[in-house]
């Protein structure tokens, strides 16, 4: 496992999703945009542990998933800024990306990227496929029906199903403790004779290791595996969320103490496997790159209204 | 030569054809395997195509109607079974918001070849049992809905169901998945070989000059044999099976009003924010108020199926009150 | 408890449903029946269990829980055979039965009564009522959405829910192991912090004490109780089902073994509470009441036609 | 006096009115409770009934709209939130099953007062985000469907609603919650005192002679802004505002569409097999062909809203756009 690798990719999610805020005040992006500032190391850990022909099936917080999966940034970004020249042309936005190329998909509805990701699962397992399907969701989506409806099924026929949970500790204003009836997430594993870890989502090596294994799990024909992993929601629920319900100071020593980026700048540092002024250059670098990624898209047009009715159905243009 | 089929079984001869052309479609669902459907639309399938190609699911609609939308992104042609839609309240999520937005939001990008074939319309089980729901699924954007009326026409839009691209809602009727191919008044033969019929063509079953009377389903042949009846005093309608509530064929149905200058929508579904005022709508939109003289709509009244045959008969569309329904149109003229 | 009085119920409850089968070749019950034979030990267990303010709700197989909820025979009965008399006038039939003076009420829609009677277990808790709700599905409901996600609130909250699954192996054609992750569904229960035990659902003693024991921990506060009890189902899944899917001869050893009424009229005649004489007595006393039921309902009318658009609203007659 | 509240304040105030006055009414949603609602329609009510009464729930809606059923059937009456109407494909089950048809299934002994408060219309957040899907309601018979357009109805509604012994569907616009009263052209003023609006009564918001426009919820003031436009054509539409799409108040459109003989039905839900089909049939089955010269729709074309500005613009209804649809009728005169 390259670590710079792992540096430089947390790198390229966090900036990226900074630039995405860019899109918010101008209007660019006129929706709603929840980014994973964050939670780059579970991102990280994802792009490693992921395999070309394995799934992702993600969320509405979906963009490290979908660079995890190798989704084109420029595609991506263009789509975000609600571009003709998007990866789905305009017409997804932030929460709908879609990439058949990469078998990455998601969805702006809780709980549902399950039974999608159980689908590719069944394909990979019904034609013998050493290929794993990843379903990613919040802890929040862990309460809804699907959790348990898929994690049964894949469990009962050894389904190569991975759940990566980010369990940033808060559904929108509600904090997982006060709904959930266990201690932990990962130890509903039990009820589906699946395997299941909570882990520190804010530690890349860990969570890694800890994905692998669940991977591991997975692709070996064991069925499915649940990994839990923890981590810090920097921003608001989405891009204009007041976020009243954390109080500001405690938000700040979380984001310090938390930030998985600076913790792994920190433990290279340590270890003395880079130095400050090569992971100052690598931040620069990707910094450059995602600005200058965004001065591109923003060039780009915006879809034309005279292709609002096309592609109601595959093959058809109004 | 005609084969006596019951309809489930020209349903599953269908999709066995299809399967054997088709190494990618697949068929899930609860008790679509061991015993082929609790009608018998899937029967022998599973001994002829193995246990992963069909499927018998625990009832958890919501996880294996979404495995739908996974597995139609992986190539592959999943034909999903709710067995009745009545339940669909249980996974609709899956239908509305994934499987028939997808191709658009991903901007073509991703096709959904996917059909889910469900059992509709009343055989006596009341509120939660009985219900049509074409008109629920219609006013939802992006799938095809279907919901034929006679053997051939189960055959021939199922093969074509299941070569679609895009999303197709197949709405059998609980009533005639058992009932005998030689019994229909229309459509009763079935050729053995693949055919399929072009979806989101409306067909003319019975000609006349007195009215039109647009249907679907299972009322279609309530329809016919009220016009058997209905001989004897001399009126004559123009039945028009629609086969698909999506696409709608309004061309078929404005030449027929353009005739007649009457219109009758007969629906099992519920009457109001429908079928039925859709199609009054589009007839309208597309002759102008002054073409229609009449209009009329006999559908279910807008309450719950009740138990009691007695309260059953008198919101349910039959022979007898379609009949009453041209009459009451005739006596109004 | 008085043991002749757990043989008196299951033969009421066995009588009740015999009766009912006579009105599905006549007609008189025109849809689908479903009836509980040969699962009286698990009806009997809950009607001794029962509190008056407990509320219960049921599923397409309800009859022995509206019997042990105290709904009235004849209203049932009545309703059943779809007449203007019935407990909901010839409206509802034999799944849709609701009975507000005895907080009963069920669906045909399965998985769709846990959520209905977690409102309840809701009520009682917060208004410290010393009530509990209790959820009936069966095997085959417990793969549903609505099994997690109620438990989890439960669980989360401590409300009083019991679940009581009555596994009788088979949902329709698919056998509960086919479909199942683990090897029980009651140990499903550590995932939600419930109590969770399996039990022998033909011995009526054994699954009375494991109810109480269930219902008593749900209503001391402890929250959510899950009681699986295997049972038998001696016909079709509804009157018509061919059954294609059990032999004939398993089908008879089965129904041999696992009759709870024969093995409680074994049992009361070993343990010498009772003699042959008395319990042919009471059988014969409990056809009697039940056919004399039927042909007095019989007698009743059925709704007239004119009615039926009244009570879509409460209050409002079309 | 007028208080410049904005429409969730208003929602709030009606439904905190309504707890003091009612100790069984109480609120079960995700974020009503600490924060008061994402959109601040339940702020403050935590604080003042408490934690048992105004709930955070987890996101289990099937879970929690079914105890919406089982607590209206304990004599509570349950105002549960279902944070966007897009989510609805979730837990449709206990809504139109068991909510919807308790009352006529228990022949009318078991009342149902339960009020799904939800958010729909389109503030830019695309496909799933988006919808109104008042129309996939009102198909399903049992539900009282409302969906306000001002701040004063608002208010009113929401009171009525949950004193109704009916379930009611009570559909917000995202677009609306966080708008000021004053800056609404009609209904602005909100009396501080509680008040009810009776359930199916359409309100002519503006009087007219050109054609009777019928819509609901925000396209109501969008409709205002055209007509301050089309005022300079000199073409004066009569726009009404349905309040509510179950029940529809027919009498109020009849009277206006007698006098104007042009119909136009503006609808932000989808166009087909929806309320601006069911809005024309209506119309014409009370007034007969003959009395319609012209008619018209302008909804969401059928297909999911895009998530680009540009394409949403081309396909959810806005003052220009419906402005645009008066002159085009009034040119085909
Ligand atoms: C079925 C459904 N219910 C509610 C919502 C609204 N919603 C969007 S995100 C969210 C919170 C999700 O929390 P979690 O799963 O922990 O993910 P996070 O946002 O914390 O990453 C909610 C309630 C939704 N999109 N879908
Ligand atoms: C949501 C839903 N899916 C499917 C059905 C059709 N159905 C009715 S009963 C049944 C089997 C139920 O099995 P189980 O829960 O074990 O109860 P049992 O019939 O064995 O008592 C099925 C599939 C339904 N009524 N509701
Ligand atoms: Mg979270
Ligand atoms: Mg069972």
């Amino acid at each position: 496992m390259d670590k710079l690798e792992h540096f430089r990719t947390m790198l390229t999610m966090r900036h990226f999703d900074e630039v995405c805020l860019e899109g918010v005040p101008t209007g660019e992006i006129h929706g709603e945009l929840h980014t994973g500032i964050g939670q780059e190391a579970i991102g990280a850990a994802l792009k490693a542990c992921l395999e070309p022909e394995d799934a992702v099936v993600s969320t509405h917080r979906n963009h490290y998933h979908a660079i995890a999966a190798g989704v084109p940034l420029r595609d991506m970004l263009a789509e975000i800024f609600e571009k003709e020249t998007g990866l789905c042309q305009g017409r997804g936005g932030h929460m709908h990306l879609f990439d058949k190329a990469h078998n990455f998909s998601c969805t702006g509805i809780v709980g549902a990227s399950l039974p999608v990701a159980l689908g590719y699962a069944y394909k990979f397992w019904m034609h013998d496929e050493p290929h794993v399907a990843v379903a990613i969701t919040g802890d929040g989506g862990t309460n809804n029906g699907t959790f348990h409806e898929c994690l049964n099924i894949a469990g009962a026929w050894n389904l190569p199903l991975v759940l990566l949970v980010e369990n940033n500790l808060l559904a929108i204003s509600v904090s997982i403790d006060e709904v959930l009836a266990t201690p932990t997430i990962a130890e509903r594993a039990a009820a589906y004779g699946a395997w299941g870890q909570k882990v520190d989502g804010a530690e890349v090596e860990t969570v890694t290791s800890s994905l692998t294994e669940a991977v591991e799990h997975a692709r070996a024909g064991n069925g499915p595996a649940i990994l839990e992993a923890t981590c810090y929601r920097f921003r608001g629920h989405f891009e204009g969320d007041h976020d009243s319900y954390r109080r500001m100071d405690d938000k700040r020593t979380m984001r310090e103490q938390f930030d998985p980026i600076t913790l792994y700048r920190n433990k290279l540092l340590a270890e003395g496997v880079s130095t400050e002024a090569e992971l100052d250059d690598l931040t620069q670098t990707s910094q450059q790159e995602m600005a200058a990624l965004l001065e591109s898209v923003r060039a780009d047009n915006l879809p034309d209204a005279s292709g609002a009715r096309d592609y109601l159905f595959v093959g058809n243009r109004a | 030569m005609s084969r006596n089929l019951s309809i489930s079984q020209t349903v599953a001869e269908a999709i066995g054809l299809e399967m054997e052309r088709d190494p990618s479609i697949l068929v899930m669902g609860e008790d679509v395997g061991k015993i082929g459907g609790v009608f018998g639309s899937t029967r022998t399938l599973q001994k002829r195509f193995g246990d992963k190609r069909v499927r018998d699911m625990p009832i958890s609609e919501m996880a294996f109607t979404g495995m739908g939308v996974g597995l139609a992104m992986s190539d592959m042609r999943p034909l999903i079974e709710i067995m009745f839609v009545d339940f669909i309240g249980v996974c609709l999520e899956q239908v509305y918001n994934a499987m028939a937005k997808i191709p658009y939001m991903s901007g073509g990008s991703v096709k959904m070849p996917m059909v889910i074939k469900t059992a509709g319309g009343c055989i006596g089980s009341a509120a939660q049992h009985s219900q049509c729901l074409w008109g629920l699924f219609a006013h939802l954007p992006g799938m095809q809905v279907v919901a034929p009326s006679n053997p051939f026409d189960h055959k021939g839009l199922m093969s074509a169901a299941l070569r679609s691209d895009n999303p197709v809602v197949f709405i059998e009727h609980k009533a005639l998945l058992l009932k005998k191919a030689e019994t229909f008044l229309n459509g009763g033969h079935v050729p053995e070989e693949r055919y399929t019929i072009p979806l989101g063509r409306a067909n003319v079953v019975r000609e006349g000059d007195d009215l039109t009377l647009v249907t679907i389903s299972a009322s279609v042949e309530y329809a016919l044999e009220a016009a058997k009846e209905l001989e004897q005093d001399g009126i004559t309608p123009e039945i028009i099976d629609l086969r698909s509530v999506v696409p709608l064929d309004i061309d078929t149905l404005a030449t027929s009003v353009n005739k007649t200058g009457r219109l009758l929508v007969v629906d099992e579904d519920y009457l109001s924010f429908g079928l039925s005022g859709e199609v009054v709508t589009r007839v309208i939109e597309k002759l102008g108020p002054s073409a229609l003289k009449q209009v009329a709509r006999h559908a279910v009244p807008d309450v719950p199926i009740p138990a009691a045959k007695t309260l059953e008969q008198a919101v349910v569309p039959g022979p007898a009150s379609i009949a009453q329904a041209v009459r009451e149109m005739q006596a109004a003229r």
